[in-house]
């Protein structure tokens, strides 16, 4: 039975007529087999351009529809709307995409006219096989997994809380806060950091629409959009929750000290069982088993003799926790730049050149030298200070990118420098200062009021070489100052290092564990990067804060919102219409061979022992369509893309140069 | 018996010398042979490049082709040479326009650059094809407690080369190896063991030149060095023979010996110290060869 | 005077097999010979094709046809045979998808000739003589038929009323359809709608075979004499090539049962278009080598290799549907064979 | 067929990367060979060796396919499975006679319009220098039976 397939092709304006000869392709359309109908009009996607779809539908009774516009990423919603006004099945309806792909990628006008009746025509054959569907109503759980306790999260969780949605946070470390809880104070306002962070991680702690599960990670992610399976390990602390009552007492008892690599960045010691810092949320300590003298020799116990509630449990294992969600929130955030990676400014080699995380612990009140700026030895005050900027960022042999916070916090540090050590001359070398955001470019003007000196040249070298007498004993930073045209050997005493912001090594991990994109650098990638940027490419997958690209607490605390605002519109929307582009296999045709089983990245294909064949769970089913390609005794199809509509496309594309049989049959 | 085609370069001829015969000598122990490329050209040197890039690399790409149709890879013992060897081949071949531009002109000489062979330094041959066991089984005479400083210089190294990590380029370790397979003590020397010697600033802005020589020798001395190794003519110049200029211009008085790797590694192969060309340094290397126990042989 | 109906069976480009799987039906037999006159069966009764040329249009009920068509003779005597039958029947893996015969197309006809009449080191043929079309000797002319560059299915020639696939078909099948035929013939039964394939299931072979299947990963190919396969698991998982998730059933699954994995002489499922290409992709797929975090250039390496341990791809998956494939014959460079033709 | 040569190329553009990376080049007005003509599949992991085989045996003179890079697969890995896929096929179309620059598969991010154009220049070229396949006029076309050749000598005597 043949069907009656109605062609629109839009000039949209000139940006398809301009090259296109749109009145020629549409005339040449009405010849085309099966085609009903075919018109050219201005703007296809206005609503006039839409009621002609519409009234056709229904005046010439409409079968099938062609619309030849813009990308169907742009518009093929708007025409499926139509044909459903119309009373015509949605998925009966194919877009050819001659703007994009055609009139403004393509040079001669002849030649984008030819492309545009291939596209064509290929639609009109391919249309002719549409088979009507159903979208899948999908039921979102309300509940929502929060990865990663930084600021990010925090926010995004307290946003959903309070709207009084249940949310899971699984944070790595022992206690939330991440990286803002290390930090002393925030450009440009100059806050402490502590003072505005600690209330909210308490809140966290304490809300009843939260679950904390700190010192856990996510171990397997199974489901789709509204239906997550999560499964968490939670390590274990060594401490009973129930019992601890975060007295503090086994902290103080324990008799060994480590250096804390973590939280104090190396400057400073904590104890085996520990809280990373005084404010953490939870309370709870950890031990760590590596250094723990019981879990080394078997003996000591200090910790569990001394406590007053036996809350010490040197038996307990990992738990596993499974639970389900609707929704999930990465904001993993992200870690400094390995600065030993750049053997000239010779950190690690050089005592006194520190990494910007080592130097926000020593100015910190709470840090190990109580805020007190000092040289490696902990106790000479540095005359002089020298802060490198892009440091691994903006260089093609580390980071291409610009780390956006690295200026602002630089400043922020000389500020600092000034205010404690008043008398210290501080040198910014940098490449660019970079200032955008409220009140940014104001802290610069004010820090060369405060007689910073600024060294536009990125330094090449810093050595303990002197070549001069003022040098000896001191730390040379070479560079060569691009304002001055000439080389700045600058011997100081303390050199600070301004690391790029990178994602974290096992990014790319927690995006397959996730199913969703990571790009080169590792950061996690939008859905769209200016109208879409919480969200990824796997629905029901949002992302947030600096696992998403370097930003800064104000842009993180933004983002956990908005990626939370995204997910309570899809909770309130209860349940949500998907694709219903899905695979399906067809039992009588199915053999058990197996071969499609392994094949599905979402376990959508399952083996009945019994019956001996497979199927696929269509709500698990995402479409891609790996297992239709497969199975080669095509007991698989694949709903909106079958080989019956792909194969007529083909012909239809190629319509000028296909040929009739030539071997006589 | 591993065969390479051995482009000696200019320096080699004359003021290199001992660099030569140590190297031929050292190469002999561990069976490998330096087949000197017949009617090389010069590699275009430092300044070549700069003047007319067409006729330089077709300068170095003709003692390329030369080593194809003898089908063995190239070594080059001095660094300059070693680098325009070494992207000239690597730049050819990724841009064949330049190859074919290049290779009409090698016609006339019958030959063809088809970047089929790899341009090794002497030191990469010892230390990654015949391998550091290989040479501390021929050694005889090890160096012991020799506190040898070990001079990279620049154009070993920079510029980084395909599937190189920076590292690489600023914190290389094979020369350390290599002196401690002969038994030798090699001193931290970084970061300078990849700095500049000046090179051939040393006649057009001899203070610069002088004060990164300074540097060098300074440092090296400061780290307890008796020798400084080199694994290039220019570098070998540089330090040994503007001490005293550099003590005159700074005041110091910097006396180190300078040697060849290869010549340490004669020595610590029981090679007599003459067959080494040593002996015609300005600053006398004899203390390090009666502190060899090779001295006695000889 | 018999008023017994007409059957006939015809060898074109083929290997005899199945006129010997004929025979192979047992003392059925003696059915067929009781309720069919025998008009053509060169190869068990002594008929010249002018018999048949004499026979009237349709005389013959039903022509059993096998052997792919290679040359202007099989040509010919298809269309005879057409023209002189109701029921055409292409009989065997030959004649409806052109089997083994049908591999050649993946050289061409000059160097078929180049091997048989020369190259071939067994022979000794230094005037280079060469099968002619027409040659003149003292007694008069001479005449071979054409060989042709490509090797054609029997339906590629003439219109085709029914196939029967295998190489060769199975006997209880043979049986199956002579069955049918005869009810059709002496009860009137209803014969199944032209074009269709019979003597054959719906589904793959794996549905009849009884090998343990389990999820496959593959991360290499064996051919059959580089392993010995474990009994009683499916031949794929093991590596070895086996054709039968992607040819249709009805066999029996004898080749696996006994180690030796499915050639796919019974062709493509229903529906399929290109038995090769489903079975390549679906190969393909389970081959699990590479990682998507590897290294691009690594990547592409790493399944290169592994891809390579299958010798002869076209060879394996179009080892009897060549003729029915997509791209049919190989494209020889220059094409200048295929041109000499007109 | 007087005029220049202009090849046809099938391209199969995955609907995450490559059909978008196609939609940026037209947003920002790259201009590039207009002889590939794009079919949209949701993953390089529905293109199954048939369409290619298909395109090619209909007149196509080349087939493109474009995916996400390695890694960056919507589908986590549907584009290994596509070039495990098209490795396999590329090895038999060898066999085929049909040259490797006729079949390609390029890896081209949302982002990458220019490298998507680029492809396609590039491969439009390399087709165009080795003419029209068009399978069934050059291949198929005519029964290709080999004509008497001329008589050898061994006849004469």
């Amino acid at each position: 039975m043949s069907e009656k397939v109605g062609v629109y092709v839009c000039h949209c304006g000139t940006n398809i007529a301009g090259k296109v000869a749109v009145e020629e392709v549409a005339q040449w359309a009405g010849e085309q087999p099966n085609v009903e109908i075919a018109r050219d009009y201005k703007f296809m996607c206005s609503s006039l351009g839409q009621e002609l779809i519409e009234e056709d539908i229904k005046d010439k009774g409409l079968t099938r529809v062609v619309v030849a516009a813009c990308s169907p990423h742009m518009h093929e919603k708007t025409f499926r709307g139509a044909c459903q006004r119309a009373g015509l099945n949605p998925f009966l309806f194919e877009m050819a995409n001659i703007r994009e792909h055609d009139s403004w990628t393509t040079e001669d006008e002849d030649a984008a006219t030819q492309k545009a009746k291939a596209l064509v025509r290929g639609a009109i054959d391919r249309v002719v096989h549409h088979q009507p569907l159903e979208p899948l109503p999908v039921d979102i759980n309300p509940n929502t997994l929060i990865v990663g306790g930084g600021i990010a999260g925090i926010s995004a969780a307290l946003e959903l809380a309070n709207g009084g949605h249940h949310v899971y946070m699984v944070e790595r470390e022992p206690s939330i806060g991440g990286h803002m809880a290390q930090l002393d104070k925030t450009f440009p306002t100059l806050d402490c950091s502590a003072c505005i962070l600690t209330p909210r991680m308490v809140e966290v702690g304490q809300h009843d629409n939260i679950t904390l599960l700190t010192w856990s990670e996510v171990e397997e992610v199974e489901g789709y959009l509204g239906n997550f399976t999560v499964t968490v390990r939670k390590k274990a602390r060594y401490v009973n929750e129930e019992l601890c009552t975060g007295c503090g007492i086994c902290v103080e008892k324990c008799p060994k000290k480590v250096v804390d690599n973590a939280f104090e960045a190396g400057l400073g010691e904590r104890k085996v069982i520990y809280t990373p810092f005084p404010q953490a949320v939870p309370k709870y300590p950890v031990i760590d088993t590596e250094n723990c003298t019981y879990f080394i020799r078997g003996k000591c116990k200090a910790c569990q003799i001394f406590c007053p509630t036996d809350a010490i449990d040197f038996e307990q294992e990992d738990e596993m926790v499974k639970f389900q969600v609707g929704n999930v929130i990465l904001a993993t955030g992200y870690e400094l730049f390995d600065v030993s990676r750049i053997p000239r400014y010779g950190y690690g080699r050089l005592a006194n050149v520190f990494t910007s995380l080592e130097f926000e612990r020593m100015v910190n009140a709470a840090g190990p030298t109580s805020g007190k700026i000092v040289l490696r030895d902990m106790e000479t005050q540095p005359k002089s200070v020298a802060i490198v900027h892009c440091v691994g960022s903006r260089d093609q042999n580390y980071h291409e990118y610009c780390s956006k916070v690295c200026c602002m916090y630089s400043l922020k540090f000389a500020h600092l420098v000034h205010e404690r050590l008043p008398d210290a001359e501080v040198y910014n070398f940098y490449i660019d200062v970079r200032t955008p955001g409220k009140g940014y470019e104001e802290f610069y003007h004010r820090l060369l009021d405060e007689g910073t000196n600024f060294i536009r040249g990125r330094v090449a070298e810093i050595t303990d070489i002197p070549r001069t007498p003022e040098e000896e004993g001191k730390l040379v930073v070479q560079a060569e100052d691009t304002l001055l045209m000439l080389q700045r050997r600058v011997p100081v005493d303390m050199v600070i290092l301004s690391p790029a912001m990178e994602a974290y090594a096992d990014s790319r991990e927690v995006s397959q564990l996730f199913k969703m994109g990571c790009d080169f650098e590792g950061f996690f990638v939008e859905r769209h990067p200016k109208l879409d940027p919480v969200a990824t490419m796997t629905e029901g997958i949002f992302i947030a804060g600096a696992c998403q690209g370097p930003k800064d607490i104000p842009d993180s605390v933004a983002q956990g919102a908005a990626a939370a605002s995204r997910v309570s519109s899809l909770i309130s929307q209860g349940t949500v219409m998907m694709e219903p582009v899905r695979a399906s296999i067809d039992e009588e045709k199915c053999c058990g061979c197996r071969l499609c089983n392994e094949l599905c990245p979402y376990n959508a294909i399952e083996f009945h022992e019994d019956t001996k064949v497979s199927e696929v769970i269509t709500a698990l089913c995402q479409g891609c369509g790996a297992c239709v390609a497969t199975c080669p005794s095509e007991a698989i199809t694949g709903a909106h893309f079958t080989n019956k509509q792909v194969m007529s496309e083909i012909e239809g594309v190629l319509w000028d140069v296909i040929t009739s049989e030539p071997v006589p049959a | 018996m591993k065969e390479y085609a051995l482009f000696p370069g200019c320096s080699l001829e004359k003021m290199a010398s001992s660099y030569y015969v140590s190297a031929v000598e050292t190469a002999r122990k561990l069976d490998v042979e330096l087949k000197e490329l017949e009617d090389w050209n010069c590699c275009g040197a430092t300044t070549y490049f700069h003047v007319d890039e067409l006729l330089a690399y077709t300068l170095s790409a003709r003692n390329l082709a030369m080593a194809e149709k003898a089908g063995l890879d190239l070594v080059a013992p001095c660094s300059a040479c070693y680098k325009n060897s070494y992207f000239t081949n690597v730049y050819l071949k990724e841009d064949p326009d330049l190859a074919d531009h290049i290779n009409f002109a090698l016609q006339a000489d019958d030959l063809q650059f088809s970047g089929s062979i790899k341009v090794r330094h002497l030191i990469e041959v010892y230390v990654d094809e015949v391998g550091l066991e290989e040479v501390k089984s021929q050694v005889s005479h090890p160096l012991d407690g020799l506190r040898v400083a070990p001079y990279y210089g620049c154009q070993m190294v920079r510029p980084r080369k395909e599937g190189q990590e920076i590292r690489d380029v600023e914190q290389p370790r094979y020369f350390e190896r290599l002196l401690s397979a002969i038994g030798a003590d090699p001193i931290d020397y970084e970061p300078l063991k990849v700095h500049c010697c000046g090179g051939s600033l040393i006649l057009t802005s001899r203070r610069a030149a002088l004060s990164l020589v300074r540097n060098l020798l300074q440092s090296a001395v400061d780290r307890g060095a008796d020798v400084i190794a080199t694994t290039c003519p220019l570098c070998q110049v540089n330090l040994e023979c503007y001490q005293k200029q550099v003590n005159q211009e700074f005041g110091t008085e910097l006396s180190v010996p300078v040697m060849y790797f290869t010549q340490l590694m004669g020595l610590a192969m029981g090679i007599k110290p003459e067959k080494l060309g040593i002996g015609k340094e300005l600053v006398s290397a004899a203390p390090i060869v009666f502190s060899s126990v090779g001295a006695e042989a000889s | 005077m018999s008023e017994k109906p007409k059957l006939a069976m015809y060898w074109a480009s083929s290997c005899g097999g199945c006129e010997i799987s004929v025979l192979n039906i047992g003392d059925k037999i003696l059915t067929v010979d009781a309720v069919f006159d025998l008009a053509f069966f060169p190869c068990i009764a002594d008929f010249k094709v002018s018999d048949v040329e004499g026979y009237p249009d349709g005389y013959i009920d039903v022509c059993l046809f096998n052997g792919a068509i290679r040359n202007s003779e099989n040509e010919e005597m298809a269309h005879l045979l057409r023209e002189k039958s109701k029921v055409l029947v292409a009989y065997g893996s030959c004649a409806y998808e052109g089997c083994i015969p049908a591999l050649s197309n993946l050289t061409t006809a000059e160097a078929t000739f180049n091997a048989v009449y020369h190259d071939n080191p067994s022979i000794e043929n230094s005037e280079g003589v060469r099968p002619q079309l027409v040659s003149q000797v003292p007694e008069g002319e001479l005449t071979l038929p054409a060989f042709y560059n490509t090797v054609k299915s029997l339906d590629q020639v003439v219109p085709v009323d029914y196939y029967i696939p295998g190489c060769p078909p199975e006997p209880p099948q043979i049986w199956a359809v002579l069955e049918a035929v005869v009810a059709a013939l002496t009860e009137g039964a209803e014969l199944p709608p032209p074009g269709s394939v019979v003597g054959a299931g719906t589904v793959a072979v794996c549905e009849e075979c009884p090998l343990e299947k389990n999820v496959k990963t593959i991360k290499r190919f064996y051919r059959p004499y580089e392993i010995t396969p474990e009994p009683g698991i499916c031949l794929l998982e093991q590596g070895l090539i086996c054709m039968g998730p992607a040819t249709v059933s009805g066999c029996g699954a004898l080749c696996p049962q006994v180690g030796m994995g499915c050639r796919g002489c019974y062709g493509p499922l229903p529906g399929v278009e290109d038995q090769g290409a489903k079975m390549l992709s679906a190969i393909a797929s389970v081959v699990d080598v590479g990682e998507p975090n590897e290294e691009e250039d690594e990547l592409e390496h790493k399944i290169a290799e592994a891809m390579e341990t299958l010798a002869d791809p076209a060879g394996t998956f179009y080892r009897f549907s060549m003729a029915h494939s997509l791209l049919r014959r190989i494209k020889a460079n220059g094409g200048g064979v295929q041109q000499a033709s007109s | 067929m007087s005029e220049k040569f202009e090849p046809v190329i099938v391209g199969f553009l995955c609907n995450w990367c490559s059909y978008r990376a196609a939609d940026l080049a037209g947003t920002a007005r790259i201009k590039y060979a207009p002889n590939m003509r794009p079919i949209r599949v949701m993953c390089t992991a529905r293109i199954e060796p048939q369409f290619v085989l298909k395109a090619l045996r209909e007149g196509a003179d080349g087939v493109l396919i474009a995916g996400c890079h390695p890694g960056e697969c919507h589908y986590v890995e549907g584009n290994i499975k596509a070039l495990r896929r098209f490795t396999l096929l590329k090895q038999m179309l060898r066999q085929f006679g049909v040259e490797e620059e006729r079949v390609q598969i390029v890896w081209a991010s949302a982002s990458e319009g220019t490298v998507l154009a680029a492809a396609v220049d590039r491969m439009t070229e390399q087709v165009r220098a080795l003419g029209p396949l068009r399978w069934k006029e050059t291949v198929l076309s005519g029964n290709g039976h080999v004509e008497a050749v001329a008589v050898t000598e061994a006849e004469e005597v």
